[in-house]
């Protein structure tokens, strides 16, 4: 009598799996026919450009916090850091500093407070949280102290072009998106440190065990969070114009937060892709865009915005019960 | 009243200045200028001003918690910013049952009256910009299609401004608002408020903006969407605002902007070290407002005007 | 006869890719003890897991004395008078026994606060009766994972259970605990409990059970009283094939003169004391002691994973002894921990992913890029060799029963193929074909040259695989003996009363 | 022969691990006395009396979330709920609703969203960051809604002087908040929800298949943590003498995570109480008060707060070590 190992893998299309492992995917797509159809300003070439557009800070911050999410941590201080690096670089063009000087002075900063942030999470085993929220009060501190009397104007025109520009009609914030997007997925899906980031997402002790450099995992998801936060200053800045402490309040990172989770980013750890979050970067900005080609009031934004995010957690919790 | 936590010295005048939050240079602006003019006052007068200065991150209730700290320290005068129209009411309350001198700055109080108010004149503010816009667009022949960027619905100033600006469209009919936009006085809701208002509604060709603070990024966005022209140029868009920040100063020196009624932090400095030290006097003020008037600034006077806080803090 | 206390009717379960359970049908009496055996994945726990509310069944269902009851969960089924000790241990480890054994049964006083002490004197009663004597305020990390098997047990008798589920209770325990248990067991059906009792130790079924049922492939195959059973029927009922040579040992032995590994002291105060000994080249050295005795401690100091007071260690390199330093500790040691769930497998990845882990150095393409095809096809290699019952490549993990889970942790150390696998309980839940093929997979692996630290409860498989035995006691090793040793000198050894020959 | 079980338990005190555990009492102790030495006028009655008084109804909110805290979770709804239920009570008021129904209402409303927060996350499952989120800005939507423009005064005597009063020259809302303190203790030590609670937190798998209904009692965090929230709007709307959605910030979850953090509530559950928790509060009230008594500058008050909330932290991960 041989051994019956009972096996039924169901090679037709699992229709209802494939509708919640997409579910962003296919609620852009909804909410896009949606507000062009209610909305007939929406679907103009220039708009869609515009919402890109102003997707492509906010983008970068999600892309950043990505890594932190699948290690199962979390970042609060990416805005005052990402306020932190514009103030500096901005500080340092008012001085005459080239835009070399500027970029390099607003990754590295970045760079940094994520390496602290990084080094009490993974080698001292503090919390995420309160570090994060901690470093977040901090800078929010220091920044306020540089630019107590203004806000610092930009006026250095190859910064302003190099970040704010356009090719063709194209933003080049847009393509920077792009281009970082590809980066992280190909990173995350197909280097070792994706693989190490995901593990230790999963099971930090099983990961340790197996021989993973852990503390070291989670001091690079910390510094590439911190690092993206430095690369946003620059879009911000140079959108804006101008720097200032008040990008940086903490009402950022609701948005950073509700895109990542959107985007299909799991706050346990071990789930989500970075493609995945900027989609939902671009679905969070495409509800205040047509909220504001709507002329919805305030309030509703708040109610709508809160309503959506909920909604996605929820096909999240039923994607990962299945 | 209350134990002395400080011996007094005769002839010093403490003051508690309780500012509901500290993000804008104006706030700065407003310290500096009190600071120094007091100075000068206290020289004339034979008194010494000294200041307790704190901040309450936009929470009323740190605000009151601020207050009652200042009350602790037996302060003379308490001068505050109130986050909150009707909470300061209670601080109000809390520092006269002290016996000590309240005064409400730039923002008013709903309920209990403070021994007296400094501020500007928010709705007045906007009527004059809106007066001189009105003649303005008429003196052009331009039929009006107004985006109105708001400020953050929840301040009373913003408030205040928005309804100066639509009396006067609804007396004079030389424009239409076509699009309010609330910016909660976030600079990147200034800044995708304008882009996307720009966008739904293309013949827009006038602005009114509740502040100038955020210039800086609405003109990015004229300019993404090419409507960033000074005026004689046929792209140009109207522009009204408000305030006369560091981020406007310069923009409507070169035209860009046409018009906005000036918020003059030196003299509204000036008033409230006088109002203090009438108190201090002892002068029952009987909660009297003193209400700045602003100046109407535009291209043409702009760089004459006196006292601008702009100038001096646009390095 | 009676009404059974118990009865599974025609329960069927199936998980994706897998059935678990078809049409399993049979009956417990109460006062009787029923061995429920079955090889890995077979089904064992999935049955319990039904009866325990933690799983619904497609169809079928349980009758208890006769009725149909529904059990959608642990509540419910603790309602029913079912008492389950968990395979896989379920403790609060940072409360005390006592808040333990009460978590879902607070005694409370007349005004409704906890009664802490009336608490803590039944516990120590219950803990008595099972001859174990613990503080009921001591907190359960405090204890080995044989006490906290004790724990779990004295939870289960202290709502005086129709039914008790003893899911494998002995894996993790030594001789005299057994012997407790078996005596607990003996008292228990004195009472009329009905035990159903699964182990993959089928020695203990002859003197524990009265009767035996065997489930094969998620299917019911045959069942009996114990005295119409014979070894023999019950591994072929199990394996379903005539040839029934479960025994695998170990002849081929090949330890080098030269050493691996070289522990000249290694010491943390109040846990382990100045360690030393050395491990040959081909070797598997059987690392015995009692429970609690340190021995996990020890291995994982030796890895790096827990600080140290001194940390003198020499490795090979090339031909060489030279000094290793903790931090690189983890490129010479295969770590296989006691643990399989918690800190063993990465439960929601997939095969693959979980057996590539530990060695995803080698399987980097360019630069820091992977290559996910040398992945699959090495990985594929193992599961083959190590003969892994999966239904994909991409099933997660968590989904396999526990003998495959442990087979693929298994199988991850061995792509890596180091230096020395320090193996902690690595047959603990396996079945005999599984055990047997676990021991040729140790003794392929030594014969490369490498080396085996092997920790085992198993005396047997201790005495059968290992080619030197050292005891530890209370954190120091105490003994160093050859093959051969006797097992009452092992034992002697352990409790600290050595008098057998020292090598 | 009898098993010899390998026990070491030092009978003399451990002197290291007394200063740990009662980090916050002694921390407290610590900042006590180098203020009252450093500032004159710390050492009033008054003073004291006010810092009391300002922490009394932060206590109720940081009662409330060490329930969440400790079954490893978070909510960030607490400031709208909060704002909520006094916009709710106060608009009542004005219609002419006495202080029972005005208090019925605050309590009810926070119990009502409390419950909401706890079924999505106990029941369904969500992820308690962002439920919380979610209710946390739809409930500022309803607040901005409710109020638009104006913030709603309070002139009710009896509301006012029922939670602002004094007794003597003590604060009623001090009164309050030692007698809930009181109740929560006896609950988290005494009472079988308390057990159930930290054995949720420290492992909610455990926990279920032990037979404890863990999702009830998940609901049950949350609801009490809405109930706190509640309460504590009857202090602050009395306080204040007016209701409005300034209340609800986020910035005060801030101060409700600090002061728990700081009182040794652990962020990854099972451990903490509700004492410490508000010897948290009252360390957290101190920093700023001392710091205005002392007038130090706005940005210095952030960066010490961010010092003190990491080292704070720092000392709970080697406790948790030990
Ligand atoms: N949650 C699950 N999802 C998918 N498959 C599962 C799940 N749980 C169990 N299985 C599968 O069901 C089968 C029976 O597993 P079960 O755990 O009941 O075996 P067992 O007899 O207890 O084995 P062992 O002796 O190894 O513990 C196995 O093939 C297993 O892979
Ligand atoms: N976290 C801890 N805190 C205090 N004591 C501990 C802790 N972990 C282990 N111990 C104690 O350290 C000693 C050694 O434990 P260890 O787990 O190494 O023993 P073991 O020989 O592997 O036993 P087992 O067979 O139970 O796994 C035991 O007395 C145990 O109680
Ligand atoms: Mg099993
Ligand atoms: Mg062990």
């Amino acid at each position: 009598m041989d051994r019956i190992v009972f096996r039924r893998v169901s090679k037709s299309v699992n229709w209802k799996k494939l509708l919640i492992t997409n579910s962003s995917v296919i609620a852009l797509a909804i909410i896009f026919c949606w507000i062009a159809l209610v909305t007939p300003g929406f679907f103009t070439t220039r708009n869609i450009i515009n919402v890109l557009n102003q997707s492509a800070a906010l983008g970068f911050m999600v892309i950043g916090i990505t890594a932190v999410f699948i290690t199962g941590g979390i970042d609060l201080s990416i805005p005052s850091v990402m306020a932190l690096s514009g103030i500096l670089a901005a500080m340092a063009m008012q001085n005459g500093a080239g835009i070399m000087m500027a970029v390099l002075i607003s990754i590295l900063v970045g760079l940094f407070l994520g390496l602290i942030n990084g080094y009490a999470i993974g080698f001292l085993r503090m919390i995420p949280f309160v570090v994060t929220l901690s470093i977040q009060i901090i800078g929010m501190g220091i920044c306020v102290w540089l630019t107590s009397k203004v806000s610092i104007p930009i006026s250095n025109g190859t910064y302003l072009n190099a970040f704010s520009g356009k090719i063709g009609i194209i933003p080049v914030s847009v393509i920077y998106l792009a281009f970082m997007t590809f980066v992280a997925t190909v990173l995350a899906k197909k280097s070792i440190w994706g693989r190490w980031l995901y593990a230790t997402g999963i099971n930090i002790n099983t990961a340790t065990v197996s021989g993973i450099p852990t503390r070291k995992v989670l001091l690079g998801a910390y510094a590439w969070s911190g690092l993206f936060a430095g690369m946003a200053s620059l879009l911000i800045t140079s959108r804006l114009a101008s720097a200032s402490s008040t990008m940086g309040q903490e009402g950022v990172v609701l948005n950073i937060v509700s895109s990542a989770v959107v985007g299909g980013v799991s706050f346990q750890g071990g789930f989500g892709t970075p493609m995945g979050a900027v989609l939902g970067t671009l679905i969070i900005t495409l509800i205040s865009n047509s909220m504001n080609m709507m002329q919805i009031s305030y309030y509703m934004t708040l109610i709508v915005k809160g309503i959506v995010i909920i909604t996605f957690v929820c096909l999240d919790s039923i994607r990962h019960r299945n | 009243s209350g134990e002395q936590s400080e011996s007094k010295e005769d002839n010093v005048i403490v003051v508690g200045l309780a500012w509901n939050e500290k993000m804008q240079s104006l706030v700065q602006a407003w310290e500096d200028y009190m600071k120094m003019y007091s100075k000068e006052y206290g020289e004339e007068n034979g008194v010494t001003f000294k200041w307790v200065v704190n901040v309450s991150d936009s929470d009323p209730i740190q605000q009151a918690s601020n207050i009652d700290d200042l009350i602790a320290l037996n302060v003379d005068v308490i001068v505050a910013r109130p986050h909150d129209a009707a909470a300061i009411g209670a601080s109000i309350r809390a520092a006269h049952n002290a016996g000590i001198k309240f005064v409400t700055f730039d923002r008013s109080s709903d309920g209990v009256k403070p021994d007296a108010h400094v501020g500007a004149d928010s709705f007045n503010q906007a009527v004059s910009t809106a007066e001189y816009f009105a003649e303005l667009l008429t003196e052009n022949g331009v039929d009006g299609k107004v985006i109105e960027l708001m400020g953050d619905l929840r301040d009373i100033n913003a408030v205040q401004r928005s309804d100066g600006w639509h009396s006067v469209e609804d007396k004079t009919d030389a424009w239409e608002t076509i699009i309010q936009v609330p910016t909660e006085w976030n600079p990147e809701k200034f800044r995708s408020g304008t882009a996307n208002a720009l966008e739904a509604y293309p013949e827009a060709n006038a602005m009114f903006i509740a502040s100038d603070f955020a210039f800086s990024a609405v003109q990015s966005a004229l300019e993404a969407a090419d409507r960033y022209y000074p005026v004689g140029h046929p792209k140009h868009v109207w522009i009204a605002t408000q305030d006369v920040n560091p981020q406007g100063f310069d923009a409507m020196k070169e035209g860009y902007i046409d018009v906005a009624t000036t918020y003059d932090a030196y003299f509204h400095a000036v008033e409230l070290v006088e109002v203090v030290g009438r108190l201090y006097k002892g002068e029952d003020l009987g909660g009297e407002a003193f209400l700045v008037a602003g100046r109407v600034a535009t291209p043409e006077n702009v760089d004459k005007l006196d006292y601008m806080w702009t100038k001096e803090y646009a390095e | 006869m009676s009404v059974p206390t118990l009865r599974f009717n025609e329960v069927s379960k199936a998980f994706p890719g897998v059935k678990a359970l078809s049409n399993v049908s049979f009956d417990v009496c109460s006062g009787e003890a029923l061995a429920l055996i079955g090889a890995n994945g077979a089904g064992k726990s999935t049955l319990m897991n039904i009866l325990g509310g933690n799983i619904q069944p497609d169809s079928g269902g349980v009758l208890i004395e006769g009725r149909n009851v529904a059990i959608s969960s642990p509540q419910d089924s603790i309602n029913n008078g079912i008492g389950f000790v968990h395979q896989e241990i379920a403790l609060m480890l940072t409360m005390t026994i006592a808040e333990n054994l009460f978590i879902n049964s607070y005694q409370t006083t007349s005004i409704g606060l906890l009664a802490r002490n009336l608490m803590e004197e039944q516990c120590k009663t219950v803990l008595e009766s099972l001859n174990c004597h613990l503080s009921p305020r001591t907190q359960v990390k405090h204890l080995g994972s044989g006490d906290q098997q004790m724990v779990e047990i004295a939870r289960a008798l202290l709502m005086n259970p129709r039914i008790l589920i003893l899911d494998e209770p002995t894996s993790s325990l030594t001789g005299k605990e057994k012997s407790r248990l078996f005596d607990a067991v003996a008292v228990l059906k004195s009472k009329g409990v009905a035990i159903i009792y699964i182990t993959h130790f089928l020695d203990e079924v002859f003197p524990v059970c009265d009767r035996a049922v065997v489930l094969r492939n998620g299917e019911y195959v045959g069942g009996d009283t114990i005295e119409n059973l014979t070894y023999t029927d019950i591994v072929t009922l199990m394996i379903g094939e005539s040839d029934t040579d479960v025994y695998y040992s170990r002849d081929q032995h090949s330890v080098s003169e030269s050493l691996n590994l070289r522990v000249k002291n290694l010491s943390r105060s109040g846990v382990l004391k100045e360690i030393q000994m050395d491990l040959h080249k081909g070797e598997i050295l059987g690392l015995w002691g009692l429970l609690g005795s340190g021995r996990t401690e020890f291995i994982r100091s030796l890895v790096g994973l827990d600080p140290n007071d001194t940390y003198d260690v020499e490795i090979r390199e090339e031909k060489r002894m030279v000094p290793l330093y903790k931090r690189k500790a983890s490129k010479y040691f295969g770590y296989i921990t006691e643990n399989r769930r918690e800190d063993g497998m990465l439960l929601p990845s997939s095969i693959l992913d979980n057996m590539s882990l530990a060695n995803l150095r080698s399987y980097l393409s360019a630069g820091p890029f992977m290559n996910d095809e040398k992945i699959k096809v090495e990985s594929k290699k193992y599961i083959k060799k190590l003969d892994i019952k999966i239904s994909n490549v991409d099933q997660p993990a968590g989904t396999l029963s526990g003998g495959n889970q442990q087979k693929v942790i298994v199988g991850k150390w061995l792509q890596r193929a180091p230096m020395i696998l320090l193996m902690d309980e690595p047959t603990r839940g396996l079945d005999v074909g599984a055990k047997r093929d676990m021991h040729q997979i140790i003794n392929d692996f030594v014969q490369s040259g490498s080396s085996v630290l092997l920790v085992t409860s198993d005396i047997d498989e201790l005495m059968n695989m290992s080619d030197r035995i050292a005891v530890i006691d209370r954190g120091s090793i105490t003994g160093m003996y050859p093959q051969g040793v006797s097992k009452e000198d092992l034992m002697a050894a352990a409790s600290g009363f050595a008098k057998g020959d020292k090598e």
